[in-house]
């Protein structure tokens, strides 16, 4: 699975962009877990709900079955316009 | 249509090129937005502005699909920003294309009204001493 | 800013200007009206614009300063052409500057009914084999 | 008084602008009455009521009393924007 990671979270993960292969993440939930015990610092973040997630470009908010070669984004609240 | 793009824009342009294609057109609405001197009383020296460029491209797709189903457009067009912008700098162009007013009106504040809710875009603002991701309060 | 003129406009020049001595104006929201090619399924050749410049620039200060009393408005700005107007031309810009979107939004549309509704102008509208004198409905 | 006629006014009356002097004239009411023995064919629309009239270039409704340096308007609906 390809993770892209946007605005601040950035500066939590130190990169941009990454390859996961885990066999272990076959859900959204399973796969918040696994980035929560990579970036601890994310936890807070995730437990106040601020985090937005979508999965291939769409909104993710119920737990979605995964794919290996999806892509899952994490980032904040947006601001355009 | 859709861009998403660093380099400025001239809207007369950008308009006209739409209008020319559309005798029909009695009334474009449009509402652009530009980097201001000032927010929360911290002085701007300048944004960045970072998008999930494919992901925003689905959203105001998706967007534009709704106000045509909503009300009667002849066209439609979004012009949206990214990267390093300076106090001043336009941001973003919504216009909309239709035969009467009413149309044109109410889908331009539609989209934009979308656009500052969903779409993949983060500003990320710089002051004299700091800088600040923002999230959009509406 | 009101003008009323017989010349053509460019309003990415029009709008700058004024955006120009602002710095704090985040939003500007707009109106353009053009001649369109057909109205009540007649085909329209062009349009002969009337106006009572002395009332109309009375008329246009007033509203401004109504729209600044119940919005927080930097600026405003209203072009209206008179004289022969073909297909495509445009009519007339409303555009209002502001901080903040909501203001410059439902500003613009207020200056609009308004200008619809009272303002001293009249469309004459030349068809194919005859001409028409309008009246707006709203 | 100097008087402007707009739009399809002017097919009636021929003029877009002229000046009366009539001292009989002291009100809206008494000049509406004169403009119709003057221009008979606007009889029709100023029985229904479709007319504007404005006084220095402001709309006036009631009747109002007028000076001789005024600037009497009369129009139809308007269709600007």
């Amino acid at each position: 699975m390809k993770i892209k990671y946007f605005a601040w979270i950035k500066d939590i993960t130190n990169v941009e962009e990454e390859v996961i292969n885990s066999i272990q993440i076959k859900n959204l939930d399973e796969f918040k877990i696994y980035i929560i015990k990579k970036y601890p610092d994310l936890k807070k973040h995730m437990e106040k709900e601020i985090l937005r997630f979508a999965v291939n470009q769409e909104y993710i908010t119920n737990s979605t079955t995964l794919n290996v070669d999806d892509e899952i984004a994490i980032f904040p609240p947006v601001s355009g316009g | 249509m859709i861009k998403i793009q660093k380099e400025d824009f001239n809207f007369e342009d950008e308009i006209n090129k739409i209008k020319e294609l559309h005798s029909n057109v009695g009334a474009v609405s449009s509402f652009i937005g530009y980097v201001r001197n000032e927010n929360n009383k911290n002085k701007v020296k300048y944004i960045n502005l970072e998008v999930y460029e494919e992901m925003a491209y689905k959203q105001l797709e998706k967007i534009i699909h709704e106000a045509n189903v909503k009300w009667k457009l002849v066209d439609s067009l979004i012009i949206h920003r990214y990267g390093k912008l300076n106090v001043n700098s336009k941001i973003v162009l919504v216009a909309c294309f239709s035969k009467h007013r009413k149309d044109s009106f109410e889908s331009c504040n539609y989209i934009m009204d979308y656009l500052k809710k969903d779409a993949a875009f983060w500003k990320n603002e710089f002051y004299l001493d700091k800088n600040e991701w923002l999230a959009n309060s509406n």
